[in-house]
């Protein structure tokens, strides 16, 4: 159960990378730190899908791109209706996929207030 | 380096197989040996086969089937090897098979490549189509291909005024070209006004991942398709001249989709492009009809930028022009593309090389370019993150490398 | 033809990696890139990636390993291509990895195998490794690989006078030679009586599919191993003299076993192994040291006399007489072999070629064969249908071909 | 529901295989008649398997492989617990796997009287 969603930070040159990598995008350092990432950006881009994986009992998903003040992009699952290219969203972190005996958690964008 | 040819080609009806996929796989394979005057069983002259299958352990449960491949064929003991880079996995079971002959460890290769898909449910397929997207940032979200190109749709539309018609334009082009394709899987054309403008175009067209509908999107097809390569030095020893493999070009791009420095860049496509180029010395000026890897449509008109074919955000401009339709500038798709000829996952990369040949030797009939001397195919890994840029010529050095022949 | 030499070598420690596939195959990845001296990261100087695994898919759900490879390592935009030859795979990619090189298409290669098994339980492990059996002939019959290693056996022991204990001798040195591999998965020595002859044998020693007892079957394992390989004519701009890869021979037989002609014969073995030392200029009595496929003992036996390590059926009295042993005239296994290193299908003919470079470079430590030049590894597909051999070597000409080096 | 098993005998040269092949391991032909595979033959092999794969509630399995007269040979489970090299089995077919809506027939090999 991982109830946060973090960056890996190089601890050689402090660049940031999400998802996870094994050796630093940046310098080619190879050890990283966690860093929680939260907080408010910028929807990217977006779409709501309709013909899902095995597994969904649903009949769509919408999905985006959002990118966070320190300037990292992840995709995530988005939490509301209302969708529109540029809008600010907070990253909350949720259930984004049942597993068997172990469920998945990954960023659900909100709109932001 | 010893150049290579292509001297066999050969292709099922994509569809539905209805025969397991080693015996799918053997109907291409045989074609291809027989266009190429090479007898199958003893004495048969392969030297090494390559399967390029992307679902044969996840969805048809077998391993090794370029193995199986060699003894029902009963080419045996040639060398096998199967291979697997998603949708892109064709291309690059022909470029080891170019490296193979190339290096003078074999003199001949048979290539093929194929997926049995529809022996699964839609919803199984989907999911097995995104284990090639990133585990943890992708995958587990639910994402799928058709996600991040509905996404990738979107901003692309949004930076360069591409329209939802221009969509449907290269569609029903494409599903025009496989009119004159015979074993493209999908035999009809939409017509534009009914998918697009009229007031139940939603209804017959529906959103797949807003804002790609339906039609923007290649159908799930079973098919196979395969090559015999032989070294340019031997190209005399077989029936029909051998197209030569003039260029190929290979890059990968970051896993996370998100990660990319500009969400509308396919950077992978741009570097195997150059790489493809700069190996056959043709430039992009001097091709005279190409094969893009269109799983959705957008990918065709965003390739034949990257690729150097039009230039960048006026993709589409040329689709409006007519440009990219069999008796324009620049075919694209001539066979249907994956839009309309259909999509087996590993036959594609293949499938867009036979065509190629076809088009080169002059054998492609209603959908024939005129005097087509130079040929690309961009076959494309996961969404752009391992892609192989294929170049064919009629063309080639008068003389060529010898590498002490064993056939 | 360019020649081809290792420069890095990289192993996990088999047994439970308790990562993700792609994390356990970094390790392995950035050990044998530290080894050879290169860098990762930015101006890594590797053109190619080859990820050898067969369960990616199946097991871990995840397709395009090699892309997620390069991506996860930083080695964007090397090409990369994954390579599945079931047992064998890892082999497979040594040699697609060669080619790649010997065709000038690149300068150097990272080659990785791994596979991660224990996230399944024993009987999906079976079934899964069962995929690569004949579909409709065996696999349906739940028909697995210890199934025909056991009818193997007792066809073997009956022509040539083999006996249980003679298998058990093969076991006890193999995990003899493993307790001086830090990286092997078991690290205990069975006694040799207690395993054969004592009353409780059976009890701690049973059948697993008879005439083979569990000290007769290799263990599940996790694990990946990796090698950097470049070609010999810029071998001084790496820390440690190359290795040359002298020869590589492949062969396939008859899918469903019970149709080979003799059902003692693994054909396959034999063909690969002499077209390996016909390519290599070395004949079998000048190797040193030998990494044979035993994933069930008795294959070590078979796989050294079709080798032309030991004169036809007389395999089983080498190993009594201590041949075979380190110290011996052939040490076979010094790194454990597959039945005490570990089996992780995937990794297991990478792992065999680290071995044997660290033998031939005098690295290995308590296991090292004294003034190795020569050594050899089988690296056995399916149930001996799809078969690897290479050949290694401190040897070679005085000048290498030049093939416009870019690095 | 495959209850019998076959032979594939090459149109052109009468080669006999199984299992079938695209390709005639004699003479290279690709047109193949089903031929029926039954009788009696000799036991070349066998093994008693403990560790079954997924989806066989049984503690043990034993298989083995029969020449037949016409010199082909084949793998399959044996109804018998007495085993013997060389021994005659009388091939007969029956569920060899079950399958989840399907079942799979192969050879069972009894010894014959
Ligand atoms: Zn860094
Ligand atoms: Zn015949």
């Amino acid at each position: 159960m991982q109830a946060e969603i973090y960056a890996y930070k190089c601890t050689a040159c402090g660049h940031l990378h999400h998802p996870a990598h094994f050796v630093c995008v940046k310098c080619g350092g190879r050890e990283f730190e966690q860093v929680a990432l939260t907080g408010e950006g910028t929807l990217v881009t977006y779409t709501r899908v309709y013909n899902l994986p095995e597994g969904y009992m649903k009949p769509f998903i919408a999905f985006g791109i959002v990118e966070f003040p320190n300037g990292l992009r992840a995709a995530g699952q988005m939490g509301t209706d209302e969708l529109q290219l540029g809008m600010r969203v907070r990253a909350e972190v949720g259930v984004v996929k049942e597993g068997v005996g172990k469920d998945f958690y990954g960023f659900i964008f909100q709109k932001a207030e | 380096m010893r150049q290579v040819g292509i001297v066999g080609v050969g292709h099922t009806k994509f569809g539905k197989a209805g025969v397991p996929l080693v015996e799918m796989l053997s109907y291409a394979a045989v074609e291809a040996m027989d266009d190429a005057g090479i007898k199958t069983g003893k004495g048969h002259g392969i030297d090494q086969v390559f399967a390029a299958t992307m679902g044969g352990g996840m969805i048809n449960r077998q391993h090794g089937v370029a193995s199986a491949l060699v003894d029902t064929l009963n080419l045996r003991p040639a060398m096998a090897e199967s291979v697997e880079n998603g949708p892109a996995s064709g291309a690059s079971a022909v470029k080891l098979a170019y490296m193979a002959i190339a290096s003078g460890m074999c003199d001949t290769a048979l290539v093929v490549g194929g997926e049995l898909m529809r022996v699964v449910s839609g919803w199984e397929a989907t999911d097995f189509v995104a284990t090639m997207l990133h585990p943890e940032a992708e995958y587990n979200y639910g994402l799928t291909l058709p996600a991040l190109a509905g996404m990738f749709t979107r901003l692309y539309m949004e930076k360069y005024g591409v329209t939802e018609k221009d969509l449907a334009m290269v569609a029903v082009k494409n599903h025009e070209h496989a009119m004159h394709n015979p074993v493209a899987h999908i035999q009809l054309v939409p017509d534009l006004y009914s998918i697009t403008e009229d007031e139940d175009a939603i209804i017959i067209n529906p959103h797949v991942a807003e804002p790609l509908h339906v039609y923007d999107v290649c159908p799930v097809s079973d098919g196979a398709a395969a090559l015999v390569l032989c070294a340019m030095e031997a190209g005399d020893r077989f029936p029909k001249k051998p197209v030569r493999i003039a260029g190929i070009g290979q890059a990968t791009d970051t896993h996370a989709v998100a990660e990319r420095a500009v969400s509308t860049d396919l950077l992978a496509v741009r570097l195997a492009a150059e790489k493809a180029y700069a190996m056959a010395g043709i430039s992009p000026r001097e091709i005279d009809v190409a094969e893009l890897h269109d799983a959705f449509v957008i990918l065709e008109i965003a390739e034949s930028e990257e690729a150097g074919l039009f230039p960048r955000g006026e993709g589409h401009l040329a689709v409006r022009r007519g440009d990219t339709k069999v008796g324009g500038k620049l075919p694209i798709n001539t066979s249907g593309g994956l839009k309309a000829k259909g999509h087996p996952l590993g036959a594609t990369g293949v499938s867009q090389i036979v065509e190629l040949t076809r088009q080169l030797r002059g054998e492609a009939g209603g959908r024939q370019v005129a005097g087509a001397k130079n040929a690309m195919a961009v076959n494309f890994g996961g969404f752009g993150n391992n892609v192989i840029a294929t170049i064919l010529t009629t063309g080639g050095p008068e003389k060529y490398a010898s590498g002490n022949l064993r056939i």
